[in-house]
């Protein structure tokens, strides 16, 4: 397709400017000559041209509405309707941040009450809503975790961190200024406790653990995971975007859990954009609750006001609220299933989950063979072996089959993964019709190699260059 | 409301599959003992009904004002009503960041298109995917050049948001840098003098905003002179996007980043989220800037195509090495903006003289009611900064008729008593400021 | 707003390929004498910001009840959002009718669904892919009944809707068809005496709607059995379309034509349009309804696809001879209602229940106050009608709380005098209830 | 793909219904089981799947929005964004139509203005907006007609209609109760004067004339065909679908038309839902106004208000007060446009079908070389002659090149009628690749007529058998 600059003509526009019911004033005088521009290289494009371009350019692309989009540990769950329809209420879209807080006692209290929710939910002390996404709840976790040692005046070096963990699990300790070191998995691909014994120093400031982990499997040594940490003096961190296993289930605050960050785009059902905005709230213990980031809601004779008087705050890590638009889509969320049905969810994630498994697993290799929770991961290593088929042939021929591709080469310790998560939203039909092309694709990697490796052919462009991509970056067009 | 599709028949033939007798099974590997049967005080579930009809009874406990003077960060822009019908579609919002290529196409050309027209704009060479926010796009800057030049101390301008530099001093403080603050100038501007004076071998960055808190427009050039010359680095913001209508952008001035806030761009108000950060910058950090990178290529027949690119720098690939630990950003925000701007097009200069119109002709006819005076000479865009008898008592009376008036300054500057900080967008109407002088004579 | 795309620098080429000097050369058709410079009288352009305040304005100009117990032929029904999420699709809306089935594949599946929806909800065999209301698609089978019958007679309820009888007694007119009216028996149902005394050889069609518009329900089956006899054709309709959740429909008790007003089938309230007529029949009558049908075929591989199919009997085809004049039908209204059914699914049964349940709770409520009797002894759906001591000052108190009471029977039946028909969705709910009667005590 | 009912299981649904908050009754009791269905044969389906239904269906429909729609005589001109928002608006659509009227105004203001506006743009005495459709409005027109002989006790039988008259004209005369006579075109494709006098005798009722015919040309001879017509006491219906081709340049009032017919969804760029709701107001002279539908909105004191008060009026023809919320975008479009709007709208739609008509006359026969007004009919018979390629194989060629075909069979006075409307919307540059279009499928109907006539390849389905469709027709699934 066009570029948009490729079908710009000078001369035209969608939008048009009001003509001024105020006297015009000179803007070189008013503003000074030296602090204008002189061009402004924006698209010329009239109305019909841009939406077209836009209105096509959608349908190259995949979305939950279109079809099953198994992406593991992303959590690609339907995105309920009625979410968008209240959180496109005036009432909610229209308000200034910085409106007084007696014209926003809805948001106040939509946002109280869903850190109450959440609170509820996870068995923490204390939420907040700051953070846009789980990456951003992460190192705001890791912040409070520093001030903590800080007002505990313990200097802390290290994170650990299992091998098996997100990639942002460590990005977000070294944003914070904390060595991360590695913990092994064990056989079972739970936490090596061996391993964690040995490396649970005082210099340690917190175990960043994920659970149920990248492999979809949940740690049954959980409370001696805890013991172990906080023994030591340490904190127990939960990257909490796997909460869609166990909602109804188990409370990390009960396991021992510190502190957890959530992603709202993944449990709790908000659509993730094409890549964003998320929410990543962050949960916290009693013990932690000072650090919290400002400024807070508290309640008072039933009305709602914003403080900052926490004296221990870490301070801000973003403007205003957070994203609270994507809050709000949450909330009608948990308020429209409730208790009984974020427990459903929650059981049956974990049910098509299994079903996947047990379905694939004649046909792929499963590197552990337990009970999984929410997502499954396999690996490719057999199709590599046998055929030179790689997992990434085999995510392509999904595309050709109609499907997302699962999740593929991560987490890094599983050779050639690939990381299934169907979410509780997927129909038994589906998940069956899936399987079968999956099972259809590992035939297919026997029999014609090369067919698989060609694949996709459906889609308006065929595998794309990654390495040219990469060694002749063009990022803006030129022209 | 019930999402899950499982009729009991459906449970009890993947039970068989898999071969458990009930669902409790799948959850043996947590310990008993902390197992629970149900979340305690959540409130009942709702029918669809019931939801949408609790939802606006929420909705109506917010009072939208009539209009709105104050701008601090948040800009109320009319919204074209394509853009809403292009964000609308589900095949973009129902959509993951887009790792397979093939299937995300029209995500991955969006974006790539809003790429190059932040880049334009800012009078950068490139820009990333986005950002959370303007704020955490500044503090990721900060990251940035500490990082790449193994200096530890950062200077920010006082007239920077008084919530960005917050964000900045979290950062900074999470990795161990020394923020230092300059001083605003009488005229409004940062403190050349004193900035002059601050800047040694040992600073990493500069921040300022141009246009400022104050609605200020900065000499965005000799701060650059004054950064690059004792080696580091510029990271300029801006307040109100729409200002790089007519304002020379930063990044034609000399800044090595710009970064600012994207929700003026077909973003609603939202109560301040999801907005977008925006981060630009030169050609040379290309390889180590923070966030999504979407590049040209071509696929196997030459066709061109876009994909995620230059992810070594990115926390998959790289961990605790990464540039950013960014992973989600705001991309539906993005694709906002680059509709947005599309659509006004050169228009873009045209609603940025408007603004300039209205808000010189609130302020002058404010400044026409006794007792109120300008507190800073230096030009500004949209927003501007005067002081009066009773600041409190002004925003009081506008309340009452159902307008937010200006953003009392007092709060984060104790020295700018009863000062406001006034913002008129081409929302307001001659007749909105004409009724508030009334209210105010 | 300008929609055109083009540029002066466009105009000239293309007047140049056309070989003219000006644009008003292509007006030289038309005699000079008559060509006009400008459109008189209408206000000036618009930006798209000034056109949304201007609308905004005119919206707010109208009052939006707390809640209304107003039903009367249009019903405040509860829209799942996936409807509008659905119509909203550009591909559906901006879409024409389906002439090309090749790239329409979508809305023609669309409404068959839509017809064999409608067809088995109406118990009959097969149903047309809408027409524009339900009281047109009354009186287009008043036509139809003439037509083949070659009898000019209608006898039609007096209980059926007041604008549904005015519009069939239009159609009527123009084609030179006697319209007869029969009363309404003590029940509330039609006085089935006096409709057999009226129906004779003469008779083309019986038309009545189950609930009719007192509420009440019809003895179907009867009349069906009284218009047979004499060789007519009963054409029933009903008012609110939730209440086939529940009722047995028409079709099933011996209808020969289903007719009746879709609008309850997602579509929102809209000031009266745009609706849908159902038009609904006996498979022998396929080849004659009127409007479009769709129908499944396949394709040269033998893949199934679907078509507008039967076009004989359309007015593209056959002109003066075709069953019906119409042309452009409610399509996305068709689409709506098929949604709308397709999520409700089983639950249209519950929905309907929950109907009765608000509405007797209403009408008992107002029963226990002093002075309210109920008229009708007949079984009703949603819609009852009760006697007070003054029906106009009952709504007038109601209005003051911002609630539409019932519908004033006595514009249409003056025997009816003080009488009140009022509804209860599930849009109503108990307190709703409590406070009419708090404000009625 | 699989129908809704293919995918239908037991116990599935996507709405739910609240819990009663009033006491349940027995329904039976209540209602009488007699009167109580057995069954309710409704598809099954769990929103996920319900929404990926209708939103892969939607995928496999052509609109406006996605490219160029130059299906003659329907307009599709693009639909701008505005509009629909506007109509979307809650004050808007949550009004029942029996509300007070002092809670309507907003409505009622709109209805009498635009009345007004329509009433400056025709140069007609009064419109009405009650009718849903073109063809409706057709009826409604020839009912008034009908009234007014019947009101000076003159029985007219006959309504003259033009061979080239799209089908709506006949059937509404004929469901009118009138005979239909055609009245034969010229060579120039107008009327034929001499014919036209010869039929127009007293007992002609009116002469249904769509100007600019259906050819896409204006009727020289107007002033004429509106003397003769009058001379014998008949009255001169104007079809007014055609009616972006004159906006601003000629009022049909002034022309000597007595009734008019607008569709809003054509000329003003409501849009048209795959089939409606349109929107097809009337408009009439002074004669003629005391015969309108009712109810009608009047104005007094700055208050409107609905008024039955009308002794001869035809009644009405349809329930409430006809498509509003159609009405508001039409009008949100006449507000935007303004005068000179709508006048550079008529401009640029004549001149791009100008545009298209030079560019294609070497390649394909044009029956009638004049300037056209807003439209361009060719005839395909040069392609079936040579090479056996007839309209319809055009037509569908052009659906592979990704547009939606051209009208073809109709006006059905030109064999194998090609009949384009670009419409104002479309840009010199869609024209072009368009006509390019056209022009390399003039050539493969010559190299490769195989090839045109084996089109479309690149639809979800092929051509599609509609012989069998008639033949065995399966209008309704049976399970
Ligand atoms: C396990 C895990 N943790 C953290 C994240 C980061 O979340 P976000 O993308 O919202 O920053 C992800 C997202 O992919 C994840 O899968
Ligand atoms: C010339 C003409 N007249 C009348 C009509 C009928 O209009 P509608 O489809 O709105 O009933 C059409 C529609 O195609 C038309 O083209």
């Amino acid at each position: 397709m066009e570029l948009i600059f490729e079908i710009s003509k000078s001369g035209r526009s969608t939008a048009d400017v009001p003509a001024s019911d105020v006297p015009a004033v000179n803007i070189e005088n008013t503003i000074g000559g030296k602090y204008l521009r002189n061009e402004l290289d924006l698209p010329e494009v009239a109305e019909i041209d841009l939406i077209r371009h836009y209105t096509n350019l959608s349908r190259r692309n995949f979305g939950v509405d279109l079809g099953f989009y198994p992406l593991g540990s992303c959590t690609m769950k339907y995105n309920p309707k009625v979410n968008e329809n209240a959180a496109a209420l005036p009432g909610f879209t229209g308000l200034h941040p910085y409106i007084d807080e007696r014209s926003a006692q809805g948001n106040l209290q939509l946002i109280y009450e869903m850190q109450k929710y959440l609170c509820a939910i996870f068995g923490m002390a204390e939420f907040t809503l700051q953070p846009a996404a789980g990456a951003h709840g992460e190192l705001t976790g890791v912040m409070i975790i520093k001030k903590y040692f800080e007002k505990k005046k313990q200097k802390r070096r290290i994170v650990l961190i299992p091998d098996a963990a997100h990639g942002t699990n460590p990005a977000s300790s070294a944003l914070c200024g904390f060595e991360v070191m590695e913990l092994r998995s064990n056989s079972e691909g739970g936490v090596d406790i061996e391993h964690l014994r040995s490396l649970m120093t005082e210099d340690v400031a917190a175990l960043m653990l994920t659970n149920p982990n990248t492999l979809g499997l949940f740690e049954r040594n959980i409370e001696k995971v805890a013991a172990i940490v906080h023994k030591k003096g340490g904190l127990l961190y939960g990257d909490g975007a796997n909460a869609n296993a166990f909602l109804g289930k188990v409370r990390p605050g009960d396991l021992g859990f510190d502190v957890i960050q959530l992603n709202l785009h993944k449990t709790f059902s908000t659509p993730h954009g094409g890549g964003g905005p998320g929410s990543g709230p962050v949960g916290v213990g009693k013990e932690l609750v000072d650090f919290l980031p400002v400024p807070r809601v508290v309640k008072k004779d039933d009305k709602y006001k914003w403080s900052e008087k926490f004296p221990d705050t870490i301070g801000r890590v973003r403007s205003f609220y957070g994203n609270f638009n994507v809050v709000v889509k949450a909330y009608t969320y948990i308020r429209s299933l409730g208790a009984e049905g974020l427990k459903r969810a929650t059981e049956m994630a974990v049910l098509n989950a299994n079903y996947v498994k047990e379905k694939l697993k004649p046909y792929y290799n499963l590197p552990y063979g337990r009970i999984c929770m929410h997502e499954c991961v396999f690996s490719g290593s057999r199709q590599v072996a046998e055929n030179g088929v790689h997992t990434t042939d085999i995510a392509k021929k999904l595309i050709d089959y109609g499907y997302h591709p699962p999740t593929i080469y991560f987490p890094l310790i599983v050779p050639e993964a690939i990381m299934i998560e169907p979410t509780e939203t997927e129909s038994k039909e589906t998940l069956d019709t899936f399987c079968k092309a999956m099972i259809a694709i590992a035939k297919e990697a026997k029999e014609n190699p090369e067919g698989v490796k060609s694949a996709p052919v459906t889609t308006p462009v065929t595998r794309l260059d990654e390495v040219l991509a990469a060694r002749k970056p063009d990022v803006c067009c030129k022209r | 409301m019930d999402y899950c599709p499982h009729t009991p028949d459906d449970i009890k033939q993947m039970q068989a599959a898999i071969g458990i007798a009930g669902i409790e099974e799948l959850f043996s590997d947590i310990p008993g003992k902390f197992r629970i049967k149900q979340i305690p005080d959540i409130p009942q579930a709702l029918s669809e009904l019931e939801t949408m009809s609790m939802m606006s009874d929420l909705a109506g406990k917010n009072k939208l004002p009539q209009f709105t003077l104050t701008g601090a960060g948040s800009y109320h822009h009319f919204v074209p009503a394509v853009v809403g019908h292009i964000t609308g579609r589900a095949e973009f919002y129902t959509a993951y960041t887009p790792y397979q290529a093939e299937i995300s196409q029209g995500i991955l050309q969006a974006i790539y298109e809003y790429q190059t027209m932040i880049a334009h704009l800012t009078g950068t060479e490139l820009a990333n995917a986005s950002m959370y926010d303007g704020a955490s796009a500044m503090a990721e800057a900060v990251v940035l050049c500490a990082k790449m030049s193994g200096r530890s101390k950062i200077i920010i301008a006082r007239s920077v948001h008084p919530e960005y530099r917050q964000v900045v001093k979290t950062y900074s403080w999470a990795n161990g840098y020394k923020v230092v603050e300059v001083p605003y100038a009488a005229s409004g501007q940062i403190d050349l003098d004193v900035l002059q004076k601050k800047l040694d071998d040992q600073v990493a960055a500069v921040l300022v905003q141009s246009p400022n808190f104050f609605g200020v427009v900065e000499d965005v050039a000799s701060i650059a002179d004054s950064a690059h010359n004792k080696g580091a680095l510029l990271a300029a913001g801006f307040t109100d996007g729409t200002s790089l209508g007519i304002l020379n952008p930063a990044g034609s001035l000399g800044a090595d980043f710009v970064v600012g806030e994207g929700q003026s761009f077909g973003n609603p108000l939202n109560y301040g989220g999801p907005y977008l950060g925006i981060f630009a910058a030169k050609e040379k950090f290309m390889r180590r800037i923070p966030g999504r990178l979407v590049g040209a290529t071509v696929d196997k027949n030459g066709k061109r195509g876009f994909v995620l690119t230059l992810q070594t720098r990115e926390q998959h690939i790289r961990r605790e090495k990464a540039t950013s630990n960014i992973c989600s950003n705001e991309a539906l925000c993005a694709l906002a903006a680059g509709v947005y701007l599309a659509a006004l097009g050169k228009n873009l200069k045209r609603l940025a003289e408007l603004n300039v119109y209205k808000t010189q002709y609130l302020k002058n006819k404010l400044l026409e009611l006794s007792g109120w005076e300008e507190v800073f000479p230096a030009p500004v865009y949209n927003e501007f900064v005067l002081r009066c008898s009773d600041a409190r008592k002004v925003n009081k009376k506008l309340k009452k008729e159902g307008i937010i008036g200006g953003y009392e300054l007092q709060k984060d500057y104790p020295e700018l008593k009863n000062t406001l900080l006034f913002c008129a967008t081409e929302m307001i109407s001659k007749e909105n400021i004409d009724k508030v002088i009334e209210i105010l004579k």
